[in-house]
């Protein structure tokens, strides 16, 4: 795989990390946990890790972020941090 | 069958795990009596493989037929064996003792008890036996996530203590699990065994000639220090195990500090070896300052505390530092004492849990509530005083034979402040216990306003005097305590016997 | 100062791994949101997963499936299995993990009515 | 605090990032893992397992026992949610039900014991935040499900030659039940996979896993031997432990889809099982 296409990809993983910790709508947050998530699925094909990125699409981006979203919804959106 | 029975060991737990899982639609009336049988099965051939193999030498086990590297192994040597009869020793005298209050804690849940009970179980026993470093994270995440479940139901705080638990458990388990990272992009194995015999090739003269490596030592250290509740990363620990209700309190708090000051050993023993394991001087130095602090620690909070459990909690605490000061002691003494204090502490904390738990039930868990102990349950009171005794370091309980050993080895290492820490946590341990039998001896019993007479009305206006037995417990669940705490005088008088057979056959012949 | 740089373009994976896992066990410490710790320790556990399966990457090989115009004769040619099952545990953990830390903190919401932790804290102290 | 926790992280940051100096650069071809015990999965799938995904023959076979107690997590992370969330219903409480009254869109709210017949056709249950539903998600989210249910059959059935497996099946297999619960209600869940048949499954599942492993005592392996069945099945070993493979697979399908399914039912439903997202 391309190395520039690789690192952009890590960036964009760093990017999604310190974003889903930063905002401030627990919503949002979830869903850019996902998003991080997917990009890391992502990496790992880059990888030839095929298996895990199938396992990480599945579970990490879709049953992690729907529990997320259920937990959310049945808590509290707002947080001060 | 003989050859099969590492497995035998723990295949009764899971079974019976999905049999009570099953059992809540099918045959709700008979889940304890399964969940019983197959913590009685698996505990009848963990004493047969410990037998087996203290008679006839270590046995290693493939599993699916695979030799090691490329398979996992089971690696039953004669401190994995004996420690396996006692943590399942020690989850069936829980589970049998508990009967009526894990009926009363968790109405209409305790068939998912159960199942987490034996699970929790089978992941601590695992654990213990294991010969393959990665099978171990996956044993410790069955171990710790039953606990994080069973943790949680208890007073207003639980919860939160539970998850709090849970993250610091996680953190500590994904420590571990870079630590092992660290050495398989080192070494390229996975197995035990093999990554030994690699880690002496690529650092013949200690883990200094390799940063890697010593880095690898220092990130599994850390893993394993938070998940057993060392001085700076204790503070998980208290929280979960005084507001959980008892039978949950009382697997638990025996079991992971226990278990897991075990895979330490065995990590210096098996994987690293002393020789490496110790040639790391800043680390020694660490570790040693960080145990002191915990002993000394645990001591003092645990003067402050009023209520019984939340003692106990605190003395588990200065123990865990015992255990991991004895083990970077750099010694064969030091070693020799963190090996049987692991065993000793084993059977001193079930002992005082049961009997805790007990005195909960019957009076009330605070010392305020405890007047007259001696008069209303007179057999727990004196098991209580044997794990107490045992506790303090009296010389025919197996408590006094761990401090001597670590005492020497401290004293051999020129270790003055571990050594002082000792015996001034023996002094409190002191301090702490007679209080208590203080208060049960001569205080005057509280009003019978105890959870099994709260509607005594009456009791107050006519304070009869009080029958010999009146409040002790039924013969259920004093039987596995008298077991425990006979078992503490059995240990101490056998300590011959089982420094010879299982420490000194587990040790290298040639350590200092 | 070049070979500096040559170690550095060598090992930038390796520390962008480490700025993940960092970035987690920040959160972890400095939230008080008891969700927003849950994501720090899915950053962290994923931080540790990337770099198991990095270990088993090799340049110029195949997904570990056979490729039968390859063979197997050279094991080159196929990326490191092993570390890719492990991961597979992993996550498979992390999101029992996840499971059990979430009921919990709807738990927690039900007793309090919030999930913010110093809040808690400072509401199980005025009682 | 937050600065002192920033300035611990980076610190450690610095040290980990200190630490790395000996690891091989990425992709070596050279490194320890790929030299020492990699090659023997590579070079012994085909021979010994008739396997050509390597990852499937590691996962199941070589280390099936790891995988063993990852489906016991999934099944325990199961049981834990339902331990600590579950709201078991206890006599004597009062709910209130909503009915909606399909022709004029009437809501009526029922005190518990009365309720309306679930097959009436003029009625029909919603849950107390219902809002409209647009017909359309609803239709083609209901379309997909058995679309996705046979590729998930697919995933599990064909993890020996492709990626995928017992747990991304699995996992497919729970998504198209949440797709439903999402698209339509908790309730219509729950009738299509009850929480006792869930987690009997569940149970089932890892019994399967583990019986597979118990039985090959009875036929002279270790645990989890499956070349132990090759005379059982009448075949040659390779063959057998292809066989065991495709079992454990089911095994750990059947649990991690109702596993996820009834973590997904109670966490949305803050324990009750009657009122989903």
């Amino acid at each position: 795989m391309i190395l520039e296409i690789k690192i952009a990809m890590l960036v964009l993983v760093i990017v999604c990390a310190v974003a889903s910790i930063t905002i401030k709508d627990l919503l949002g947050a979830a869903v850019v946990f996902g998003t991080y998530s997917f990009m890391m699925c992502l990496l790992w094909v880059s990888m030839a890790a095929v298996d895990v990125a199938f396992t990480e699409a599945a579970i990490g981006a879709g049953i992690s972020t729907v529990l997320m979203i259920a937990a959310v919804f049945r808590t509290t959106r707002r947080t001060k941090d | 069958m003989t050859a099969q029975l590492p497995i035998l060991a723990i295949a009764p737990l899971l079974f019976g795990a999905f049999a009570v899982t099953a059992g809540r639609f099918l045959f709700r009336r008979a889940n304890y009596a399964v969940a019983s049988l197959a913590l009685a099965a698996s505990f009848t051939a963990s004493v047969l493989l410990a037998i087996q193999i203290l008679t006839q030498g270590t046995a290693i086990y493939f599993v699916g037929g695979w030799p090691p590297p490329i398979g996992i192994s089971y690696v039953a040597d004669p401190l994995s064996a004996l420690m396996l009869a006692f943590v399942s020793g020690a989850a069936l005298c829980t589970f049998l003792a508990s009967k009526a209050e894990i009926e009363t804690s968790y109405p209409l849940k305790n068939s998912a008890f159960y199942a987490l009970f034996l699970l929790a179980v089978a992941g601590h026993m695992g654990i213990v036996i294991t010969g393959d470093a990665f099978n171990l994270y996956v044993l410790i995440e069955v171990a710790a996530l039953s606990g994080y479940a069973i943790l949680a139901q208890g007073r207003e705080r639980a919860m939160l203590s539970s998850l709090n638990y849970l993250f610091v458990g996680s953190l500590g388990a994904s420590l571990y699990l870079l630590g092992m990272g660290y050495l398989y992009i080192m070494t390229g194995s996975l197995n035990m065994a093999d990554l030994s015999g690699i880690i002496a090739q690529l650092a013949p003269g200690g883990l200094s000639g390799s940063t890697a490596l010593a880095a690898a030592w220092g990130v599994i250290l850390a893993g394993l220090f938070v998940k057993m509740g060392l001085f700076p990363f204790h503070s998980w620990l208290p929280g979960p195990i005084s507001f959980s209700a008892a039978p949950a309190a009382a697997l638990v708090a025996p079991l992971t500090t226990k278990v897991m000051a075990y895979v330490l050993v065995r990590m210096i023993i098996s994987v690293f070896t002393p020789d490496a394991a110790w040639s790391l001087p800043a680390i020694n130095t660490l570790v040693l300052l960080l145990a002191t602090a915990a002993i000394l620690y645990g001591s003092f909070c645990a003067l402050a505390q009023r209520s019984l459990r939340k003692m106990l909690c605190f003395i588990l605490l200065s123990e865990v530092g015992y255990m991991v000061g004895g083990a970077f002691l750099g010694n064969r003494a030091g070693l020799t004492g963190t090996i049987y204090h692991i065993f000793a502490d084993l059977l001193m904390t079930l002992c005082l849990f049961l009997a805790a738990s007990n005195v909960e039930r019957g009076t009330g868990g605070r010392f305020s509530d405890m007047g007259g102990l001696f008069r209303r349950m007179p057999v727990t009171a004196a098991a209580m005083v044997m794990g107490g005794l045992s506790m303090i370091g009296v010389p025919p309980f197996c408590g006094f034979f761990s401090k001597w050993y670590l005492l020497s080895g401290a004293i051999t290492a020129g270790s003055y402040a571990f050594a002082g820490a000792l015996v001034l946590s023996s002094l409190v341990n002191a301090v702490l216990f007679f209080r208590i039998f203080e208060i049960g001896f001569f205080g005057t019993p509280a009003d019978r306003a105890s959870p099994s007479a709260t509607s005594g009305e009456a009791a107050h206006r006519h304070p009869e005097p009080l029958p010999f037995f009146c409040d002790e417990m039924p013969a259920a669940r004093l039987a596995p305590l008298c077991v425990v705490a006979a078992s503490l005088v059995a240990m101490g008088l056998l300590t011959g016997e089982v420094v010879r057979l299982v420490v000194s056959a587990v040790l290298p012949p040639g350590l200092g | 100062m070049p070979e500096l740089f040559a170690e550095f373009g060598n090992k930038f994976h390796y520390y962008s791994y480490f700025a993940i896992m960092m970035i987690g066990l920040y959160a972890m410490i400095a939230k008080t949101n008891l969700l927003k710790k849950c994501i720090g320790l899915g950053i962290f556990q994923t931080a540790i997963m990337l770099f198991y399966v990095s270990i088993g990457a090799k340049t110029g090989a195949g997904i570990p499936i056979i490729d039968p115009a390859v063979g197997t004769a050279d094991p080159a040619a196929y990326a490191n299995p092993l570390p890719q099952v492990l991961m597979l545990t992993a996550i498979v953990v992390s999101v029992a993990t996840l499971g059990v830390a979430l009921a919990l903190i709807q738990n927690i919401h039900r007793d309090h009515g919030t999930i913010e932790e110093d809040e808690i804290l400072q509401r199980l102290r005025g009682k | 605090m937050k600065r002192l926790a920033l300035f611990a992280v980076i610190l450690a940051g610095v040290l980990f990032a200190a630490t790395a100096s000996e690891f091989p650069r990425l992709g070596a071809v050279d490194s320890a893992p790929s030299r020492h015990v990699s090659p023997a999965y590579i070079q012994g799938s085909q021979p010994q397992t008739h396997t050509p995904n390597f990852v499937t023959s590691v996962l199941a076979d070589y280390r099936g026992f790891d995988t063993m107690f990852e489906t016991t997590v999934v099944f325990l992370a199961g049981m834990s949610c339902f331990f600590i969330l579950r709201a078991l219903r206890r006599r004597g409480i009062t709910e209130v039900y909503y009915y909606r009254h399909k022709p004029t869109g009437v809501v009526l709210a029922m005190l518990a014991p009365r309720r309306v017949s679930p097959h009436s056709s003029c009625f029909e249950r919603i849950d107390a935040d219902w809002t409209p539903q647009d017909m359309v998600v609803e239709t083609m989210c209901l379309f997909m499900v058995p679309f996705i249910q046979v590729f998930a059959l697919y995933v599990i059935a064909h993890g020996h030659y492709s990626p995928g497996g017992g747990f991304q099946g699995g996992v497919l297999l729970a998504a198209s039940f949440i797709l439903v619960g999402l698209s339509r209600d908790l309730r219509t869940v729950e009738s299509l996979l009850t929480e006792k048949t869930a987690i009997l499954a569940a149970a089932a599942g890892v019994c399967i896993y583990a019986g597979t492993g118990l039985l090959a005592l009875c036929f002279g392996g270790n645990f989890l031997d499956y070349g132990a069945y090759a005379s059982f099945f009448g075949v040659a070993v390779p063959a057998a432990r292809s066989m065991g493979i495709l079992i454990v697979e089911i095994g750990v399908a059947l649990t991690v889809m109702a596993t996820l399914v009834t973590i997904y039912k109670l966490v949305s439903s803050r324990g009750t099982v009657e009122e989903g997202l």
